[in-house]
This record gives C-alpha cells, sequence and structure tokens, in this order.
C-alpha cells in the first residue's frame, strides 16, 4: 500500500464558529452556535450528533463549501480560504459523476490540478481502485455497483489527490446493519494503513465509540461542542472488539452523555 | 409586501419588462426597414386595447371582443372537459390492466405521432361544421396528455399501498377509489395543465383555420383587414387566457390534494 | 417465554417451505427446506443478510406471493401450500419497510379503514376504538386529524402498527419497520413496540437484519442462511418482560449475542461477497 | 414538461398491440364498404393506399412536399435549439441575467405559436421565412424550460466536488454541468419535434404554397379525401421518424443512462 499521507499533517482548529442561515422571510435558522473543537493529526475523530444538528453544516464549512461568516477554522496553522483537494469531503448521499465511468471518477482530481499524465493517472487510480476491491470495476458506470462498491469508490477518489484531511459525513446512512458493520471494519482497516487526519460523522453511537480515537458530542440544533471522550480501545480493532468489555464500558458512559444532552427526545 | 418591493426580483423584473417595449418601440419607429415599419408599436397597441372607442372595435370596453374570448374559452373547455371525462378513466383503465393496456397502447401509438392540427381538414369534412371540427382538434391533443400522465400516474403508485390496502380488507373497487386514483392524482394534475396549455395552442390554429369567430379566427381577420393592433391585442389575450386556465387547473388541484400542500408546506 | 393468555390463536407453522422464482429461466432458489414454530402470542424475529428470502416468507404468510413447495399451517389447519395461495387480509397484516399509511387519508382515516372496509365496525365504533387505541400508543390521538406527511417518520411507524393491530389480526408481521431510523428514533420504537405488545398480545413475526435488535424485542430469534434461505439456527431469548434497555449490557444478554453474532456474521459477508461477485 | 407526453420508447408490438391496430384498419374498410352515413366520404385503407401506390409514391411533387416540410422543421429546430440551450444554460447559471429575462420569457410562452403568424408574415420577406419562424417558436421555448429546469437540477455536491479537486470553470461546464443537462437537453428536443411538426402542418395550412401540411388542406379544398388521408399518414410517418431520431440521439449523447 504506497504511502497516501503523511500522518503528521492534517491538524485542525475550529474556534467559536457560529453559522445562521437567513430565509427569504427576513427570518434565519441558526445551525451552529460558538462551536469549538480540534482534531489531531494522523487520528480518527468522530462527531456524534443527532439528526438535524447541523452535522452535515459544520462538514461543509470544513470543505469550504459554505462562507464562514462567524469564527475561525485553521489547517495546519492557515486559514481555510474556499474548498481545496487538502480537505475532501465523501458526501451522505454518493457524488460519484453517473456520467464518467468510475475509473474516470478517480482520475478526475489529478487530471483536473494537471499533477499527472494520463496515463499515470489511469495507472495509479486503477492501482487503488484494486486495492478497494473494485480491480475488475474501473469502466463500469457507478449505477452498476452496490451501495458499499461506490463508498469505496468514492474513497479512491478522494484519496488519489493526497488529502492531509478526510471528512466523512454519515457515509454508511441507509445501509443496512449488516453491510453497515462490514463497512465499519472496511474503514477501520483503511484508517490503520494510512492514519490519514479523519473527521467520521454519524448519528449511529456504537459506529462511533467502534471507529474513535476521539469522540465529539454535539447538542441538538443549534450545534455545538458539548463533550470530547478518548476512547482508548486497542488497534487493530475488529468485529470482535465490540465484545469487549473496555467498549461496553465506554458506550454506557457515552449513553449517559447523550441521555443529558437531550438528544434522546423523539425529534 | 415591503420585502417584495425592495427585493432585486421585482426590480430587475420590471426592467426587463421595460427593456423589451423599448426595443420594440425603438425598432418599429426608427429602423428604416419596411418588415420593421409595417409592425404595430407598443403604445398604438395599448392605446386601442384601453381606448372606450377603439379604432377597430376590439377592446376591453367592446362587447365583440368578450365575445370573442367566450367563444374560444367555451371551446377550449369543453375540448378540455372531453379530454379529462375520457382520457383519466381509459388511463386508469390501461394501467389497472396490463391485458387492456397492451390493446389501448398500440392505437394510441398509432394515432398519437399524428400531430392533431393534421386532422382539421379531415375533421371539418366528417363532423357537421367548422365548430365541432375545432373542438375536436383541440381535445384531441388534450386527450393524449391526459391519458398518458394518468397511465403515468397509475404506474407511480407505490405497490406497499396497494398491499397494504389488500391487506385491510380493500375489495378491488375499494382499491380504485382509496389507493389507484388518490395515488395517481398527482400526475394527473400535471397531465390536465399540459392538456390545459396544447388545448390553448391547437385552439388558436383551429380556430385560425376554420372558425368563424374567436381569438384565433380575430387574428386572422385582423391581419386581412390591416388592423394590426389589434392581431397583438388578440395574442395577448390568447396568452392570457391560456395562462388563467391553467392556473385554475392548479388551484383545483392544491384543493383537492390538500395533504402535499400540508406535507411539504410544513416543517417535520 | 411468556405465552400471553389472551392470545388463543395466531400459532404458525411453517414446514419445509421451499420458493423458487424463474426470471427468464434461471431459476433462483429463495427459500429451501424452511422449517420453524411460532407459538400463539410468541414474538419471532427473523434474522438474515439481504437477499436471503426473509421478505419472500413474509410475502408467502401475508398472501402476497406463492409457495413453490412444503406448506404453512395457521393455528394447526393448513393454510397454505404449493396448491393453496390465500390472498392478503386482516388476519395477517403487514407493517412495511418503507411505510404504507395512505398519505391522501388523515391518520384516523388510516386506522378505521380496515374494520369499516370489512363492516366489521359502524363508523363510530371505528372511530371510538381507534382514537382510544391511538391514545394508548403513545398519546397519538393528538394528531387524529393530521396527515402522515406531517407526522415524524416514528410517529408514522406507530399510526401504522396501531392501523394493523385494529383488525385483531391473528398474526402481525414486520418487515424490518425501523431500519432508516437512526439510533435515537430506533431506541424509541424499540420501547414503544414492546409496549404495544404488552398492550395487545399478538404473534408478531420481525423480521430484520440487526441481531442486536432482533434478541432485544424476540422472544425467539430465527437466524437464516443466505439464499436458498434456510434457518441455520433459533435462539430462545432468555431475558424476561417487560424488557429494559439496560438488559444489553448484561451478561446473559452477551452471552447469547456471542453465540448467534459468528453466524449471522459469516452469512453476511457471504452474501456481500456473492452480491459483489454478481455484479462483476 | 414530462417525457411522458414526448419521446416514444421502443417496445415490442405485442400480438395484441398488432391485433387491435388490424382491427382498426378492418372496421376502417367495413365501415367505408357499407356507406355508414358521415364517413362514406372517406376511402377506405386499401383504397388509400392503391390511389397513394399509383398516383403519390411515383410523383416526384409528392415527395417534395415531404421536402418542403421536413426543410421548414429542420430549419426552424436547429436556430430553436441553437438559440434556446445556450439561452437556458444562462438562464440556469446567472441568477440576475434569470431575473432580468426569465418574467419576460414567461409572458410570451403562453402564446400559442401559431398565433405569431400573422405578425411572422408581415415581419419577414418571405412566406418561407415566416413559417421557419413560426417553427422556431414551436421548439424554442419548450428547449429553453427545458434546459433551464435542467440546470437548476443538477447536484451541487456535484460542482462541489470538481471544485474540491481543482477544477477550473471551464472544465467543470464541461465534465460536470453539460453531462449532467444532456438528458434535459435530449427530452426537449423531443418534445420540441413532436410540437414544431405540429406547428409546421398548421402554418403551411394558413399561409404555406407547399408542403404535407399544404397537400392535406388542398385535399381538403378539391374535396379529394383520398388525399387528405394520404397527408395525414405521411405526416404522422414523417413526425414518427423525427422524434425517432431525436430518441435515438438522446441515447447516443447520454449512453449512460439506459
Amino acid at each position: 500500500m504506497s504511502e497516501l499521507t503523511s500522518p503528521s499533517s492534517g491538524h485542525i482548529r475550529v474556534d467559536g464558529v457560529s453559522k445562521r442561515f437567513a430565509q427569504a422571510d427576513g427570518g434565519g435558522t441558526v445551525a451552529l452556535e460558538d462551536c469549538s473543537f480540534t482534531v489531531e493529526p494522523g487520528k480518527l475523530t468522530v462527531l456524534m450528533g443527532p439528526s438535524g444538528c447541523g452535522k452535515s453544516t459544520l462538514a461543509y464549512l470544513l470543505a469550504g463549501y459554505l462562507d464562514l461568516d462567524v469564527g475561525r477554522v485553521t489547517i495546519d496553522g492557515v486559514p481555510v480560504q474556499g474548498s481545496g483537494p487538502d480537505r475532501m469531503l465523501v458526501f451522505q448521499e454518493t457524488a460519484l459523476w453517473p456520467w464518467m465511468s468510475v475509473v474516470e471518477n478517480v482520475m478526475f482530481g489529478p487530471l483536473a490540478r494537471g499533477v499527472m499524465s494520463r496515463q499515470d493517472a489511469r495507472r495509479e487510480a486503477l492501482e487503488l481502485l484494486a486495492q478497494f476491491g473494485l480491480g475488475g470495476f474501473g469502466e463500469r458506470y457507478p449505477k452498476h455497483l452496490s451501495g458499499g462498491m461506490k463508498r469505496r469508490a468514492e474513497l479512491a477518489q478522494a484519496l488519489i489527490n493526497r488529502p492531509k484531511v478526510m471528512i466523512l459525513d454519515e457515509p454508511l446512512r441507509g445501509l443496512d446493519v449488516m453491510t453497515r458493520e462490514l463497512m465499519q471494519e472496511y474503514y477501520m482497516q483503511l484508517f490503520e494503513r494510512t492514519h490519514c487526519t479523519t473527521l467520521f460523522i454519524t448519528s449511529e453511537l456504537e459506529e462511533a465509540i467502534f471507529l474513535a480515537d476521539r469522540l465529539l458530542f454535539m447538542s441538538p440544533a443549534p450545534g455545538r461542542i458539548i463533550e470530547t471522550m478518548e476512547v482508548d480501545l486497542p488497534h487493530p480493532r475488529g468485529f470482535e472488539t465490540m465484545e469487549t468489555a473496555r467498549y461496553l464500558e465506554i458506550k454506557r458512559r457515552a449513553t449517559d452523555v447523550l441521555n443529558q444532552s437531550g438528544a434522546f427526545q423523539e425529534v | 409586501m415591503g420585502a417584495v418591493l425592495r427585493s432585486r426580483k421585482f426590480w430587475l423584473m420590471l426592467a426587463g419588462y421595460g427593456l423589451v417595449l423599448a426595443i420594440w418601440y425603438a425598432s418599429v419607429k426608427w429602423v428604416p426597414l419596411k418588415s420593421f415599419t409595417r409592425m404595430p408599436d407598443p403604445l398604438g397597441v395599448i392605446r386601442e386595447w384601453m381606448s372606450p372607442e377603439p379604432a377597430y372595435g376590439i377592446s376591453i370596453f367592446t362587447a365583440a371582443y368578450y365575445k370573442h374570448i367566450f367563444a374560444s374559452t367555451l371551446r377550449a373547455w369543453t375540448a378540455f372537459a372531453l379530454a379529462l371525462g375520457l382520457g383519466i378513466p381509459l388511463g386508469i383503465l390501461m394501467g389497472w390492466s396490463s391485458r387492456f393496456n397492451a390493446y389501448a397502447e398500440a392505437l394510441v401509438g398509432l394515432l398519437r405521432p399524428v400531430p392533431p392540427l393534421a386532422w382539421v381538414p379531415l375533421a371539418i369534412l366528417l363532423l357537421p361544421g367548422a365548430e365541432a371540427a375545432v373542438v375536436f382538434v383541440t381535445f384531441l391533443v388534450a386527450f393524449f396528455a391526459t391519458t398518458l400522465n394518468t397511465l403515468v400516474g397509475v404506474h407511480a403508485i407505490d405497490a406497499d399501498h396497494i398491499r397494504a390496502a389488500k391487506c385491510l380488507g380493500a375489495t378491488r373497487r375499494d382499491l380504485l377509489f382509496d389507493v389507484i386514483i388518490p395515488g395517481a392524482l398527482p400526475q394527473i394534475f400535471t397531465g390536465l395543465q399540459i392538456a390545459m396549455g396544447a388545448a390553448w395552442f391547437s385552439l388558436a390554429a383551429g380556430e385560425m383555420i376554420a372558425a368563424q369567430y374567436g381569438l384565433g379566427f380575430l387574428i386572422m381577420d385582423a391581419y386581412n383587414l390591416i388592423q394590426y393592433p389589434t392581431i397583438v391585442i388578440a395574442m395577448g389575450t390568447l396568452g392570457l387566457m391560456g395562462f388563467i386556465s391553467s392556473a385554475v387547473i392548479r388551484q383545483t388541484g392544491d384543493r383537492l390534494m390538500r395533504w402535499r400542500l400540508e406535507a411539504t408546506g410544513s416543517a417535520r | 417465554m411468556s405465552t400471553a393468555t389472551e392470545a388463543r390463536h395466531g400459532g404458525l407453522s411453517v414446514r419445509r417451505a421451499g420458493k423458487i422464482y424463474d426470471p427468464g429461466g434461471a431459476a433462483v432458489v429463495a427459500l429451501e427446506e424452511c422449517t420453524f414454530d411460532v407459538a400463539p402470542g410468541e414474538f419471532a424475529a427473523i434474522v438474515g443478510p439481504s437477499g436471503c428470502g426473509k421478505s419472500t416468507l413474509l410475502n408467502i404468510i401475508a398472501g402476497f406471493d406463492r409457495l413453490t413447495s412444503g406448506e404453512v399451517l395457521l393455528d394447526d389447519a393448513p393454510f397454505a401450500t404449493s396448491a393453496i395461495a390465500p390472498p392478503p387480509g386482516p388476519d395477517r397484516v403487514v407493517v412495511f419497510q418503507n411505510g404504507a399509511l395512505f398519505p391522501w387519508m388523515s391518520v384516523l382515516e388510516n386506522v378505521i379503514y380496515g374494520p369499516t372496509r370489512q363492516q366489521v365496525l359502524t363508523a363510530h365504533a371505528a372511530r371510538d376504538k381507534a382514537m382510544d387505541m391511538l391514545r394508548r400508543c403513545g398519546g397519538l390521538d393528538t394528531a387524529a386529524e393530521r396527515f402522515p406527511g406531517q407526522l415524524s417518520s416514528g410517529m408514522q411507524r406507530r399510526v401504522e402498527i396501531v392501523r394493523a393491530l385494529m383488525n385483531e389480526p391473528r398474526v402481525l408481521l414486520l418487515d424490518e419497520p425501523f431500519r432508516a431510523m437512526d439510533t435515537v428514533s430506533k431506541a424509541a420504537m424499540h420501547r414503544h413496540l414492546l409496549e404495544v405488545h404488552a398492550l395487545y398480545p399478538k404473534t408478531v413475526i420481525f423480521i430484520t437484519h440487526d441481531l442486536e435488535e432482533a434478541i432485544y424485542l424476540a422472544d425467539t430469534v430465527y437466524v437464516m442462511t443466505t439464499r436458498p434461505g434456510r434457518i441455520k439456527r433459533a435462539l430462545r431469548v432468555s431475558l424476561e418482560r417487560p424488557r429494559s434497555r439496560d438488559m444489553l449490557a448484561s451478561q446473559a444478554y452477551l452471552e447469547m449475542k456471542r453465540q448467534v453474532a459468528a453466524d449471522v456474521h459469516e452469512e453476511a459477508r457471504k452474501a456481500f461477497e456473492r452480491g459483489e461477485r454478481e455484479l462483476a | 414538461m414530462n417525457a411522458a407526453s414526448g419521446g416514444y420508447r421502443r417496445r415490442p408490438l405485442n400480438w395484441r398491440g398488432g391485433l387491435a391496430v388490424g382491427a382498426f384498419l378492418v372496421l376502417w374498410e367495413l365501415l367505408v364498404r357499407f356507406k355508414v352515413p358521415g364517413i362514406a366520404t372517406v376511402p377506405g385503407p386499401i383504397e388509400s393506399l392503391v390511389v397513394f401506390w399509383n398516383k403519390y409514391a411515383t410523383q416526384a411533387a409528392y415527395w417534395q412536399s415531404w421536402l418542403a416540410s421536413f426543410r421548414r422543421v429542420l430549419l426552424g429546430f436547429v436556430f430553436a435549439q441553437l438559440l434556446g440551450i445556450p439561452l437556458g444554460l444562462l438562464l440556469g447559471t446567472r441568477d440576475r441575467f434569470r431575473e432580468l429575462v426569465f418574467p419576460v420569457i414567461e409572458l410570451l410562452r403562453p402564446i400559442p405559436p401559431l398565433a405569431w403568424v400573422p405578425l411572422s408574415i408581415l415581419f419577414w420577406p418571405t412566406h418561407e421565412f415566416s413559417i421557419v419562424f413560426i417553427t422556431f417558436i414551436g421548439a424554442f421555448f419548450i428547449i429553453t424550460i427545458n434546459v433551464f429546469d435542467g440546470v437548476r437540477a443538477i447536484r451541487r455536491e456535484h460542482i462541489w466536488l470538481a471544485r474540491s479537486l481543482g477544477a477550473s470553470e471551464a472544465r467543470i461546464f464541461r465534465r460536470i454541468v453539460l453531462p449532467s443537462v444532456l438528458p434535459a437537453i435530449g427530452v426537449g428536443m423531443t418534445l420540441g419535434m413532436a410540437v414544431t411538426w405540429n406547428v409546421v402542418i398548421a402554418a403551411e395550412m394558413i399561409a404555406g404554397d407547399n408542403g404535407l401540411g399544404r397537400l392535406t388542406w388542398e385535399g381538403y379544398v378539391s374535396h379529394t379525401s383520398t388525399v387528405v388521408i394520404i397527408g395525414m399518414v405521411s405526416i404522422g410517418i414523417a413526425g414518427y421518424l423525427s422524434v425517432l431520431v431525436i430518441s435515438w440521439l438522446e441515447r447516443r449523447l447520454a449512453p449512460w443512462r439506459d
């Protein structure tokens, strides 16, 4: 597995970020209010919160898709300016371009920035797809792939650009529980190979604990970080990690945090 | 209301209308080409349209104007009603039983490519009088749009709704009225709006070719009698009546399908 | 295993059920030699990977599909065989995966639809029973006049369960009802379903991918193999009722889960790999 | 605008469909043979075919009408796409331009294309030009609105992702905006072509001196109903072929869709 990222870079600092969406009738909804946290380089940080608490808004702000009007976001000390290949976001709904073959989707980044010739880009894209178990699917259209396979193709599409940070916005939402568990294991193995700084967003508690080195809890809307929890489960983590007493202990503490945050009332 | 007045959108809209009128006026007045100078100018049209004693007898104050409007509207809505009355049941039947659909879809497929206005000569020959011919042609175009969209609506119904109703003891008749019709209604109304728009398109042509009165006839009549401002008045009125008819259908749809408004309207 | 006294009937026995689909000549064996029994009033969960025939089984019991071989008995009377295909009916009501409330009817109209269509109750009696049931199932009577589109997915699912129970079904069939929900609303729905099952004890067939959910809710958990679907093993759930969330941390629960999780995980992996091979 | 009233899905004509069409033709023949009142003036399918084969199929003038109509349809249609597609793209991507121009389009759109005939005759130097202008109007609004809707339906994630990867605006337009709008262009063209044929026939009846519409109208004026039938069937086939070509083109432009 060629060294995909340098684990030392990708330190994210978020200070006092708020986001308000103005509506046509002059009113407005506050999605985020005074949101502050850090993401350690080379670590897998999980952002956990109820649906509708502004998690995706935060992801879009970090990726540079939404304008930052209140607060500061820096990566390795440099303030974030617009979007770029250093911060790759994998959307909740797959965003592979349906009219391009899978390999073309993956090659798009390097070719768009002109950092590789077409042959090199194709070779590396195919090699990466093979490592993600999609060896024979390069020439297929995205719609011929299953949900799990599309996710892996999107990871290849992002990682070929050697991002400093990977942001994943509830990537496993909508998958059935079993495929989900298999994909959770897959992400863990991928992270343990690349150590790419990752911010993983989810509303599933077990998933959050299984993946996280550090767990951030978000309050219901308007979203704020209300609690941080270190998850010292040993690596490599696998399917059986979820049976260990340590895991259950963390799960119990995390459930208490969620109860206090009022995240459990019926939305 | 204040917000709308201040919004950029409103002023740009006005600017757009103003620009078009200005270009129209300038080109008619100052472009030395005959094809431009023959054109009626906007001020002349508006003056004619609004004046109590219009030079050519057609303005918002004259009875003749409303006689033409009434004739066209009556034809359009008669044709539309026929299309609705025949198209919806046929569309539902085609969606409901695949065997019937196999027969019907082939016949529809046979007749549909023939542009409705190509029927005008045959319609005049076969049907008693030009009136029936114009209404028939208008009906034809609305009928195809209604039938096909009703068929799409029936096919788009969620199979779980049908299965749920069966679980709850619904008979075939119950299924039709409790699931099929309400489920297909949104797509049926899409079809009805397309049908009404298409009806006014065909009506204008039919009236221009074969009618003795109505807005389409008025356009050709005004052209033949070199009453050019009246051409534009009739064109504008046709557009307006088409727009109003579609709006009426949209409103009826919203009222009949309150559940769609309530759901999308209210934040969950 | 608690057998609720009121549930006099609703016993279901599946005897060597088989189902073969024949899309374009390539015979697909969905079910083969599938056998298990559900006692009256018992809450049975069926766990298996996608494509293992769980839904096929449900469709056969509900009357949307027919058996190729074997038979199904309802209260010990032969009910479905390769020859007899029972029509859907109010004695076996399905709560669908993506919800099937009629969006164009109010909550109340949805709930009284069954009994009024079968002329089992007058409109007035149906209304009273419906309001009573809605009130007891989480105070849903306040939403009686609203349209399903205005409710949260959790509330819609509860109304759909009430709509099913209004018909006093012998068997309640739940097809992965909480699949699309996140942890928070799923936990609330589990609590609700257990309360409703205590109030209105019926035989329940609960289809799911989620082993944890199955053990937490059911009296018996049947693990199905990937296609062709067969019962791989049955697990008697020893947790007493009423169930509570802290039981999920108890040793008894963990032991049961450990026994079955390996099987379920293995079937999931096989289905996942076969799925990808078929796409290749 | 919805596809249901537009393109024809190529489906194998099942035996029931064939039976229905056959029954329709036989019924038509019988009605004419038994001089049913009202239908008597019209020739049966067999007679129409015979007359067509002897007097029209070999006649150059007949095929000239095809050419005249096709030329008008093609010219008007192509101009409508050349103007309508860019306009639709601009309306979809430039907010200020949309707020200025779209209300005017909404104002002119409800006016039936045929209503433009008198002004068109006045404005354009020849009848040919005026008819082509009418066919242009027929297809123009439809393609513009469909492309406009197509651009607005582009998922913002598709654009954001391309920007993140460092793509220039030109590359985003070429590799993201255009491909995702292609299906809408296909629908707009298919619907536009159906309307264009409808419009050219009427325009020819009102103001044309040749073409299939004219042929049908002269059949009516000269009370030779056979010509009316031949004209109508020819128009139907011409219209069907045109829409088939567009559907084929659409599938070629967007191979990833089927």
